[in-house]
C-alpha cells in the first residue's frame, strides 16, 4: 500500500477513506509492538493520515461527494463510507489539530519522558484517530456505535494515563457516562432495526416518514445518549474533571476532537434519519443556553487554569447546540452550517488553549490562577497563545469563532428568534469575564518573587499551540471557502422542506 | 390484543432490564454495581436486536442482528475490563497500599523497577 | 394436549428426562434443606450430576445418531469434572473458615489468619 | 388464534426470571452475592438467546458474557474489601436518572406500537442471496467476517485498546493482590493439577473445533477465543505455566496480531481490482479462516491478560498470563 | 475610477506587519527596536503622503475579499479615510519618538512597542474600512491592542483601571456588533456609500431604522466618550504618558468620532438621518457632553484627569458638527477632528514631561514650572490658548466653522453653546498658564534630583505638535491644510457648490 507515492497523481483511484482509517491503526499496532520507537512511528502515522485526508478533501472538493461500499456488498448488507463536505471538514479538522497536538506532545515528552508515557500515549492516540476518522466516514448506524466505543475507550485511556488519583476517578466517571450514552444509542439502533430492518442512514432517509411517533421517540433516545457523550448541560457532570485532570496533550485531544464526534452524529441523525420537531429543537437550544450560562458561572469559580478551560468547553458545546437550534426546526437546513463552523472554531481554539495551559503549567510549575502572577517565570509565548485562543473562543473578529457566531446570530435574526441572539450575547459577555480573569495575572508584575527574566519560558513546544491559535484567525478570514466546501454533497438538502435563512 | 408472541414478551423484558440498569447505572453509589448495571443495559438493548431478528420470519432467522449482538458483547466485556481495572486502581490508591502512583516506569522503555512490596503471601 | 402419536424413542427419551428432572429437584431441595455447607455440596454435586446424566441419556435416545450421543456424553463428562473440582475447592474454602460458610461479606473475601490465599471460584 | 403457543409459559417464566434476576443483582446488598447472581443472569440470558433462535449469540454470551466477565468480577472482588468509600451521587443525578428512565419507559409504548406494525423483512434476504459468494456457509460468520467485516475489525481494536489501558492503569498495583497467587499453599495442588492435566488439552481441542465449526455451524473466532482464554487462565491458576517479564514483548505482539492480520488482508485485497475488504471469491474461505485464527489467538491472549490485569513485572514472583 | 492597487494594504502592513517583529525582539535590542519603530512610522507617513496626493487626484483605492457569503473584508481609501490616516500617521511618528525617550530603561519595552504599533494598525484599519463589517473588525482589534498598553505598568491600580476600560469598550464593541448584524439583516449590505444605503429601509421600517441608529451610536459612543458612556476615559489616565497621549487623545477617541461620522454620513446619509429625526437627540447629547466635560474638568486638580475631561468635551464638538446637518458645520467638525488631535497631543506630551521631569502631577503643584521647563511649557501654553479658541490658532478655525454651520442650520443656540464652552475652557486652562508663568515659585529646586533629565526626545515632540497647531491655524487656506481637505470631503458628501 503506497499511498504516499501516488499522492497527487490519481487521488480518485486510491481509496483515501480506507487509508485514513487504516494508517493510524497500523501505526498504533507498530507502536504497540515497539514501545521504544512509539513516538517516531506515531508522528509518521499522523503525518501519513494528514496526507491521506488532504488528498481526500482535494478529491471531494474537485469531484464532489464520494461513496465507497466496503467489501463491495452495497448499502443494506455491507457498510458504506461516504465522504461529503461535512465529513471532509471534520476529517481535515481532526487531522490538522491532531498533527499539532502530536508535535506538541512529542516536544513535551522529549522534555519530560516519565510524565508523557510515550509507550501508552501514541498507540492510544492513533487508535483514537482511527476511530474518529472511521466515525466521520461511516454511514451505518451500528458502525457508528462501534466507532463511538473505540473513541470512548481510547479517550478514557488517555484520561487515566496521567496516573493520579483524580485522573483515575475522573476517568471512571467518564467511562460510565460514555458507556451509558453509547448504550442509549445502541437501544435506539435496536429500535430502528426493529422498525425498518436496515441500518444504513442513506437508505433509512427514504423510509422514514416525518410524522412517525416511533421515530420521534427513537430520535429523543439518540439525542439523550449523544448529549450524554458530548456533555450537553444537564448531562455534563463528568467532563470538567476528566478534561482537567488529564495530561496537556490528552486533554487537548479530549476537548477539541473527541467531544465533536457526538455533535457530528447529532447533525447526521437530524439530517438523514428524522428531521427534529419544533419542540425538540427548542429543548436542545434551551439546554445549550443553560450550558453556556452554567459553564460560564462555573468557569468563573474554577481555581485551576485547566478546570476553567474544561468548563469553557461545556459552555462552548452549549453554544454549538444553540447554533443548531437558532432558527427553529424549519431552519435546521441552514443552521447546521453555523454549528459546523463553530465546531471547527472550538476545536482549533480549544486545542491551542489546552496546549498553552499545559505549557504554562510546565513552566510555572502549578496552574492556580490566583497565584500565576507570583512566579518570576513568565512563559510569555504560551500566555500570548492563550490570549489569541481566548479571543477566538469569545468570538471577537476576525477569528473563526466570530464568523460562527455571526452566522448564528444572522440566522436567528432573519428568522426572528431574538432570544437566541440575546442568549449568545450573554454567553459572550460571560466568556469575556472568564478569560479576562486569566489575563489579569498574566499582565500583573507587582507581586512576583524576584525580577522577571528576559523572554523566559520559550521552547519548541510553544510552536504548535501558536500555529493553532494563528490558524483560528486565518480560518476566520477564509470562512466563505469553508462554507462552500461544506455544501459539497448537499448534506442537508433533503431533510427539511423550506430552506429558511436570511442570507441573500 | 392477540396472544403475546415471544418477541413482545422478550422485547418488553429487555426494555425493563434496560430501564432498571439505566436507573442504577446513574444513581448507584458502589462503582461495581454501576458496572453491572451497564452490562444489564447492554443485555436489554441486545434483546431488541435479537427480537428483531426473530420477528423477520420464524423459519429464516436474520443473521445480521446476531453478528451485531456478538460485537456488542465483546465491546461490553472490554469496557467492563477497563472499568474493573479502574475500580481496582482507585481502591488500591484509596487504601494507600500501592507504593507508587502509577507512572514509575517511563513508558516501556527501561525494564520495570516497580518497588512494590514483596507479595504478603 | 391432543393425542398425537409419539414415537417409541421419544417416549423413552421423555421418560428418562422426567426421571433426570426428579434428581435435579431432589438436589435443589437438598441444597435448601441441609444444615451445613459441606452437606449441601453433596446434594448439589451428586444429585445434579446424576440428573444431568439421565437428561443426557434421554436426549441421546431422542437424537438417535451416534455422533450426537457422543457429544452429549462429552458434555456430561465435562460438567461432572467441573462439578468435582468446584466441590473440592469450595470444601477447602469452608474447611479453612472453620467449617461454616462465612456470614458477613467482609470476612468472606479477606485473608483468613492462616495466611493461605483463598482463590474465589 | 391457533391455540396457545406451547412455549408461552416457558417464555413468560424466563422473561420474568430475567427481570427478577436483574433486579436482584442491582439490589443485592452483598458484593459477592451480586457477582454470583450476575453470572447466573448471564447464563439465563444465554438460554433466552437459544430460545430466540440465536445459538452463536448464546455461545458468546455464555462464554464471554457470563464466563470471562464473571471471572473478571471475581478477580476484582479481592480488592474491594470493607465498606464502600464512594459517596452516593447528588439529587441532580437522581432527577436526571428519573428523566432518562422515563424516556426509556415511554419507548415501551413505542415497542408496543412497533410490535403491531408490519414486520420489516430485515436483511435475511440479502444475506441468504449473498451467502454463497461470501466463502462460508454459516450466515453469522459470513456477516461478521465478510459483509460487516469493518465492524468486526473495530471490535478487535476495542479489545486491543482495553488491554493497553488496563496494562497502563494497573502498572502500579502491588503484586500482593495478584489473583494468580498459585494454589500450592492451600494443599489443593494435586486436585487442580489433575483437573488441569485432564481438562485443558480437551478444552484446547474444543476451542479449535469451535473455530473450525464457525464456517458452517454456530461457533467462530470470538467463542473459540473465549474458551482458549479460559484455558490460559486455568493453566496459570493451576500453576502449570508462569509468564515472565521477557514474555511482555511477545504478549504485545499477540495482542496486535488479530487486528494486524485483519488490516493487512483487508488492504491487501483492496490493492487488487476490488475495493478494501472485498475478498476474491476463490480465496474467501482461506482468507476468512486465516483472519479468524489470528483473531482467536488475539482474543484468547487479550481476555486472559485482562483477567490478570497487570503486566508481568520482571522483579518479583508475580504472575502474568498467556495461554 | 477605483484602482485596485494594494497601497492601502501596504499602509496597513507598515504597522501590522512590524508588530510581530517587535514582539520577537529581545528586551535588550533597544537600538534595533527604535530603528524598526521609527522606520515604520516614517514609511507610513511617506505612503500616506503619496496616497493623499493620489486621492486628491480623485483616485479611490479599494481592496476586498469575501469573508462570509455576502460579506466582504473591504479596505477603501476615500478622502474621509485619508484625513484620519494622515492625522494618525503623523502623530504616531511624533509619539514614537517621545515614547522611546519616555520609556528609557523601563521593563517590557518590546511588548509595549509591539502593542503600540498594533494599535496604530487598528486605527489605520478603522480609517480605511470600506464597510461597517471591516470597521467592526478593526474597532475590536483596537480595544484588544490598547488594553495591554493601559495596564502596561502591571500594578493593581493599572489592572483595575484596565478592567473598567475593557468592560466599557468591549460592551461598546458588542453593541456595535449587534447593530452591524441588524443593519446587515435589514439592508442586506453594510457598505459605506457617500449618500447612505438606508433610504429604502427607512421608508418601510422607520421605527426599526431609528432604533438601529441609536444602537449604532451607542456602540460608537463608548469610544467617542459621549456623556453617559465616557467614564472610562479619565480612569484610563493611569496609563503611561505616550499611551494616554496617542490613544486617548487621538486613536481611540477619534475612532469613535470617526465611526459616528461614517454612520451618519455613509450608512444613513445625512438627509435620511435628518428626515428620520434622529439628528436632534444626537445634537442634544453632544451639547450636554460638551458642558458636562468642561464643568468636570474645572473641578479636577489632577492635570491628566483635567485634560481627559477636556477631551470628553472637545470630542463632542465633532459629534455636534456632524449632527448639525449643515455643510459648514460638517467642515468645522472634520477640521476639529484634526485640530483637536494636534492640540490635545501637545498637552498630554507636555503633561508627561512635567510628571517625568519635575514629578508635577496636579495643577496645584505647577507654580513656576514655566521657568524650569521653558520649551515644554511654551508648547503647552500655545496648545491651551488654541484650545480656548484664540483667533489665529487652529482651535478658533474649527469653532468658527462650527458656529457659522450652526447659524446656517438655523440653530442659533449653538453659538451660545460654543461661546459658553470656550469660556469654560478658559476657566480651567488659564489658571494652568497663570501658575506656570506667573505662579510664585515655591522653594522646589530647578531639577528634582533622581528624576531623569528630560532629553531632547521628550521636549521636541510637544514643540513640533505645537508648531503644527500654529501652522494649521494660520495657513488654514493653504492647499493641503486640514481645512482645505475637509472642504474637499464635505463637497463629496453634500455635492453642493462650495459655500
Amino acid at each position: 500500500m503506497t499511498p504516499a507515492v501516488m499522492d497527487g497523481l490519481m487521488p480518485h483511484l486510491i481509496d483515501w477513506e480506507v487509508v485514513a482509517i487504516m494508517a493510524p491503526l497500523l501505526g498504533a499496532l507498530a507502536g504497540l509492538v515497539m514501545p521504544r520507537a512509539a513516538a517516531g512511528i506515531g508522528i509518521a502515522a499522523v503525518g501519513l493520515t494528514t496526507l491521506a485526508v488532504a488528498a481526500l478533501s482535494w478529491a471531494v472538493t474537485t469531484q464532489g461527494a464520494r461513496m465507497m461500499a466496503l467489501g463491495g456488498w452495497g448499502a443494506p448488507l455491507g457498510i458504506d463510507l461516504r465522504a461529503d463536505g461535512l465529513a471532509v471538514m471534520m476529517l481535515a479538522m481532526t487531522a490538522g489539530v491532531g498533527l499539532c497536538i502530536s508535535l506538541s506532545a512529542l516536544a513535551g515528552q522529549r522534555a519530560r519522558p516519565a510524565a508523557g508515557r510515550p509507550g501508552v500515549f501514541w498507540p492510544l492516540w492513533l487508535l483514537l484517530l482511527a476511530g474518529l476518522n472511521g466515525a466521520y466516514l461511516s454511514t451505518d448506524l451500528f458502525n457508528l456505535y462501534v466507532m463511538l466505543e473505540v473513541i470512548s475507550l481510547a479517550a478514557v485511556g488517555l484520561t487515566v494515563m496521567g496516573g493520579g488519583a483524580a485522573a483515575l476517578r475522573a476517568g471512571f466517571e467518564y467511562l460510565m457516562a460514555s458507556m451509558l450514552g453509547a448504550l442509549l444509542f445502541l437501544l435506539a439502533v435496536g429500535f430502528v432495526y426493529l422498525r425498518f430492518g436496515r441500518l444504513d442512514l442513506m437508505g433509512l432517509a427514504d423510509l422514514v416518514t416525518p410524522g412517525d411517533p416511533a421515530m420521534a421517540g427513537v430520535l429523543a433516545l439518540m439525542l439523550v445518549g449523544l448529549a450524554l457523550k458530548t456533555a450537553l448541560f444537564p448531562l455534563h457532570w463528568w467532563l470538567p474533571a476528566a478534561h482537567a485532570s488529564a495530561t496537556a496533550p490528552a486533554s487537548a485531544l479530549l476537548s477539541a476532537l473527541v467531544v465533536k464526534v457526538s455533535l457530528y452524529i447529532v447533525l447526521r441523525v437530524g439530517q438523514y434519519l428524522v428531521p427534529p420537531t419544533e419542540g425538540l429543537v427548542l429543548l436542545v437550544g434551551l439546554a445549550g443556553g443553560a450550558a453556556m450560562i452554567w459553564g460560564g458561572i462555573q468557569a468563573l469559580r474554577a481555581e485551576r487554569l485547566k478546570l476553567l478551560v474544561a468548563w469553557s468547553t461545556v459552555a462552548q458545546i452549549g453554544l454549538i447546540f444553540v447554533a443548531f437550534a437558532r432558527s427553529g426546526a424549519a431552519g435546521t437546513a441552514e443552521s447546521w452550517k453555523a454549528a459546523a463552523l463553530l465546531m471547527l472554531a472550538h476545536a482549533v481554539a480549544k486545542a491551542a488553549m489546552f496546549l498553552a495551559a499545559g505549557r504554562i503549567k510546565d513552566e510555572v510549575g502549578h496552574d492556580e490562577i490566583a497565584r500565576l502572577d507570583r512566579s518570576p517565570v513568565r512563559p510569555t509565548l504560551a500566555q500570548f497563545t492563550f490570549a489569541l485562543a481566548a479571543i477566538s473562543l469569545i468570538g471577537l473578529p476576525p477569528s473563526i469563532g466570530f464568523a460562527g457566531k455571526w452566522l448564528l446570530m444572522e440566522g436567528a435574526l432573519a428568522a426572528g428568534y431574538w432570544h437566541w441572539v440575546a442568549l449568545t450575547f450573554v454567553g459572550t459577555l460571560l466568556s469575556v469575564a472568564v478569560f479576562s480573569r486569566v489575563m489579569v495575572p498574566f499582565l500583573r508584575f507587582d507581586r512576583q518573587r524576584g525580577p522577571v527574566g528576559e523572554h523566559q519560558g520559550w521552547a519548541l513546544a510553544d510552536a504548535p499551540p501558536l500555529v493553532l491559535a494563528l490558524a483560528s484567525f486565518g480560518l476566520g478570514l477564509g470562512a466563505a471557502q469553508i462554507l462552500t466546501m461544506l455544501e459539497v454533497g448537499e448534506p442537508f438538502a433533503r431533510a427539511t422542506g423550506a430552506v429558511l435563512g436570511g442570507a441573500p | 390484543m392477540s396472544v403475546p408472541g415471544p418477541d413482545l414478551i422478550y422485547g418488553v423484558a429487555g426494555l425493563g432490564m434496560f430501564g432498571l440498569g439505566l436507573h442504577h447505572a446513574m444513581t448507584a453509589a458502589a462503582p461495581l454495581r454501576r458496572v453491572l448495571a451497564l452490562k444489564i443495559c447492554a443485555i436489554g438493548a441486545s434483546f431488541l436486536l435479537i427480537v428483531a431478528a426473530w420477528r423477520v420470519a420464524p423459519g429464516a432467522i436474520d443473521a445480521v442482528p446476531h453478528a451485531l449482538v456478538i460485537t456488542g458483547i465483546v465491546v461490553m466485556v472490554s469496557a467492563m475490563a477497563v472499568a474493573l481495572a479502574l475500580i481496582r486502581r482507585i481502591r488500591a490508591l484509596q487504601d494507600g497500599e500501592d507504593t507508587q502512583p502509577g507512572h514509575t516506569q517511563a513508558g516501556d522503555t527501561q525494564p520495570g523497577h516497580t518497588r512494590n512490596r514483596e507479595g504478603r503471601q | 394436549m391432543s393425542a398425537i402419536p409419539i414415537p417409541a424413542s421419544e417416549a423413552a427419551g421423555l421418560a428418562l428426562m422426567a426421571l433426570g428432572a426428579v434428581f435435579f429437584v431432589a438436589g435443589t431441595v437438598g441444597m435448601l434443606r441441609f444444615p451445613c455447607a459441606v452437606s449441601r455440596l453433596h446434594a448439589l454435586t451428586k444429585a445434579d450430576t446424576m440428573g444431568l446424566g439421565l437428561v443426557v441419556l434421554g436426549a441421546a435416545v431422542m437424537a438417535g445418531t451416534g455422533g450426537a450421543a457422543l457429544r452429549l456424553a462429552l458434555i456430561w463428562i465435562c460438567v461432572a469434572l467441573a462439578g468435582a473440582l468446584g466441590a473440592q475447592l469450595i470444601a477447602a474454602f469452608v474447611r479453612r473458615h472453620g467449617g461454616q460458610w462465612p456470614e458477613t461479606e467482609a470476612s468472606a473475601t479477606e485473608m483468613p489468619d492462616t495466611g493461605t490465599p483463598e482463590v474465589g471460584q | 388464534m391457533s391455540g396457545i403457543d406451547p412455549m408461552l409459559p416457558f417464555d413468560v417464566a424466563l422473561a420474568l426470571a430475567l427481570v427478577a434476576l436483574s433486579w436482584a443483582v442491582l439490589a443485592a446488598a452483598d458484593r459477592f452475592a451480586m457477582v454470583v447472581l450476575f453470572i447466573v443472569l448471564g447464563l439465563m440470558v444465554a438460554l433466552a438467546w437459544v430460545r430466540l433462535g440465536a445459538p452463536d449469540v448464546a455461545l458468546a454470551e455464555a462464554a464471554i458474557g457470563a464466563g470471562v466477565t464473571g471471572a473478571l468480577l471475581l478477580a476484582t472482588l479481592r480488592h474491594l474489601r470493607g465498606p464502600e468509600a464512594a459517596p452516593a451521587p447528588g439529587p441532580v443525578r437522581w432527577s436526571v436518572a428519573a428523566l432518562v428512565a422515563g424516556v426509556t419507559v415511554a419507548l415501551g409504548a413505542v415497542v408496543v406500537a412497533v410490535a403491531t406494525a408490519p414486520r420489516p423483512e430485515g436483511l435475511a434476504g440479502p444475506v441468504r442471496d449473498n451467502l454463497p459468494a461470501s466463502g462460508v456457509e454459516h450466515a453469522v460468520t459470513a456477516v461478521l467476517l465478510n459483509f460487516r467485516a469493518h465492524d468486526t475489525l473495530m471490535e478487535v481494536v476495542v479489545l486491543l485498546i482495553a488491554v493497553i489501558v488496563v496494562w497502563a492503569v494497573d502498572r502500579g498495583l502491588a503484586a500482593a493482590h495478584d489473583p494468580a497467587a498459585g494454589p500450592e499453599a492451600d494443599g489443593l495442588g494435586p486436585v487442580q493439577a489433575g483437573y488441569a492435566r485432564l481438562a485443558l488439552p480437551a478444552a484446547v481441542v474444543l476451542g479449535i473445533y469451535l473455530l473450525w465449526a464457525g464456517a458452517h455451524a454456530p461457533g467462530g473466532a470470538f467463542q473459540a477465543g473465549a474458551v482458549l482464554s479460559a484455558v490460559g487462565i486455568m493453566a496459570v491458576l493451576a500453576g502449570r505455566w508462569r509468564p515472565e517479564a521477557h514474555h511482555r514483548a511477545w504478549a504485545r505482539a499477540v495482542f496486535g496480531l488479530g487486528a494486524a492480520v485483519f488490516v493487512l488482508v483487508a488492504l491487501g485485497v483492496g490493492l487488487g481490482p476490488g475495493v478494501a475488504y472485498e475478498y476474491p471469491p476463490h480465496l474467501a474461505k482461506p482468507l476468512i479462516l486465516a483472519i479468524e485464527a489470528a483473531v482467536t489467538l488475539s482474543i484468547a491472549a487479550t481476555l486472559a491478560a485482562l483477567f490478570f490485569g497487570r503486566e508481568p513485572a520482571p522483579v518479583s514472583r508475580s504472575r502474568g498470563r498467556r495461554p | 475610477m477605483t484602482e485596485v492597487v494594494l497601497l492601502p494594504v501596504f499602509i496597513l502592513m507598515t504597522s501590522l506587519g512590524v508588530a510581530p517583529l517587535i514582539f520577537a525582539l529581545p528586551e535588550r535590542a533597544a537600538g534595533w527596536r527604535t530603528a524598526l519603530n521609527l522606520g515604520a512610522a516614517a514609511a507610513k507617513v511617506a505612503l500616506v503622503g503619496w496616497l493623499s496626493w493620489k486621492v486628491a487626484r480623485g483616485v479611490i483605492y479599494e481592496v476586498r475579499f469575501t469573508v462570509l457569503p455576502g460579506l466582504e473584508f473591504k479596505l477603501q481609501a476615500d478622502p474621509l479615510a485619508v484625513l484620519f490616516i494622515a492625522l494618525s500617521a503623523v502623530l504616531w511618528l511624533i509619539t514614537t519618538v517621545y515614547a522611546v525617550g519616555y520609556l528609557e530603561k523601563g521593563p517590557h519595552r518590546s511588548r509595549f512597542f509591539g502593542f503600540f504599533s498594533l494599535c496604530v494598525a487598528a486605527t489605520t484599519g478603522v480609517a480605511l474600512a470600506g464597510n461597517l463589517f471591516t470597521f467592526l473588525i478593526f474597532y475590536e482589534l483596537l480595544t484588544l491592542a490598547t488594553y495591554p498598553l493601559v495596564v502596561h505598568r502591571g500594578t493593581a491600580a493599572a489592572l483595575r483601571a484596565g478592567r473598567i476600560y475593557l468592560i466599557y469598550t468591549l460592551c461598546g464593541g458588542l453593541v456595535l456588533l449587534f447593530g452591524t448584524l441588524w443593519l446587515w439583516v435589514l439592508a442586506g449590505t453594510t457598505d459605506f456609500v457617500p449618500r447612505g444605503v438606508l433610504a429604502d429601509v427607512v421608508a418601510d421600517a422607520p421605527v426599526q431604522a431609528r432604533v438601529l441608529f441609536f444602537v449604532l451610536i451607542a456602540g460608537l459612543g463608548v469610544k467617542a466618550a459621549l456623556f453617559p458612556l465616557h467614564a472610562w476615559l479619565p480612569i484610563a489616565m493611569v496609563a503611561p504618558a505616550p499611551v494616554s497621549a496617542l490613544l486617548h487623545a487621538v486613536a481611540v477617541v477619534k475612532a469613535g468620532a470617526f465611526g459616528i461620522m461614517r454612520v451618519v454620513y455613509e450608512v444613513f446619509g445625512i438627509d435620511t438621518a435628518q428626515a428620520l429625526g434622529v439628528t436632534a437627540p444626537l445634537v442634544a447629547v453632544a451639547a450636554v457632553t460638551i458642558l458636562y466635560g468642561s464643568v468636570r474638568a474645572m473641578m479636577e486638580d489632577d492635570l491628566k484627569r483635567r485634560l481627559a475631561f477636556s477631551t470628553v468635551s472637545q470630542v463632542s464638538y465633532i459629534t455636534l458638527g456632524v449632527a448639525l446637518a449643515s455643510p459648514i458645520a460638517a467642515i468645522g467638525a472634520l477640521a476639529h477632528l484634526i485640530h483637536q488631535g494636534l492640540m490635545k497631543i501637545t498637552m498630554f506630551l507636555a503633561a508627561g514631561n512635567l510628571a517625568e521631569g519635575l514629578g508635577v502631577k496636579s495643577v496645584s503643584q505647577m507654580n513656576g514650572v514655566g521657568r524650569k521647563m521653558p520649551g515644554t511649557m511654551v508648547a503647552f501654553t500655545l496648545a491651551l490658548l488654541a484650545m480656548i479658541g484664540l483667533p489665529p490658532l487652529a482651535g478658533f478655525v474649527s469653532k468658527w466653522y462650527l458656529a457659522s454651520g450652526g447659524l446656517a442650520a438655523d440653530q442659533g443656540w449653538v453659538i451660545a453653546l460654543l461661546a459658553g464652552s470656550s469660556l469654560l475652557n478658559a476657566l480651567y486652562f488659564l489658571p494652568i498658564v497663570h501658575r506656570a508663568w506667573f505662579g510664585v515659585e515655591s522653594d522646589a529646586p530647578a531639577r528634582v534630583p533622581g528624576r531623569p533629565r528630560i532629553g531632547w526626545m521628550m521636549t521636541a515632540p510637544p514643540v513640533a505638535t505645537a508648531t503644527l497647531v500654529l501652522v494649521a491655524g494660520i495657513f488654514a487656506n493653504a492647499p493641503f491644510s486640514p481645512l482645505e481637505w475637509t472642504r474637499f470631503i464635505v463637497a463629496l458628501e453634500y455635492l453642493e457648490p462650495q459655500p
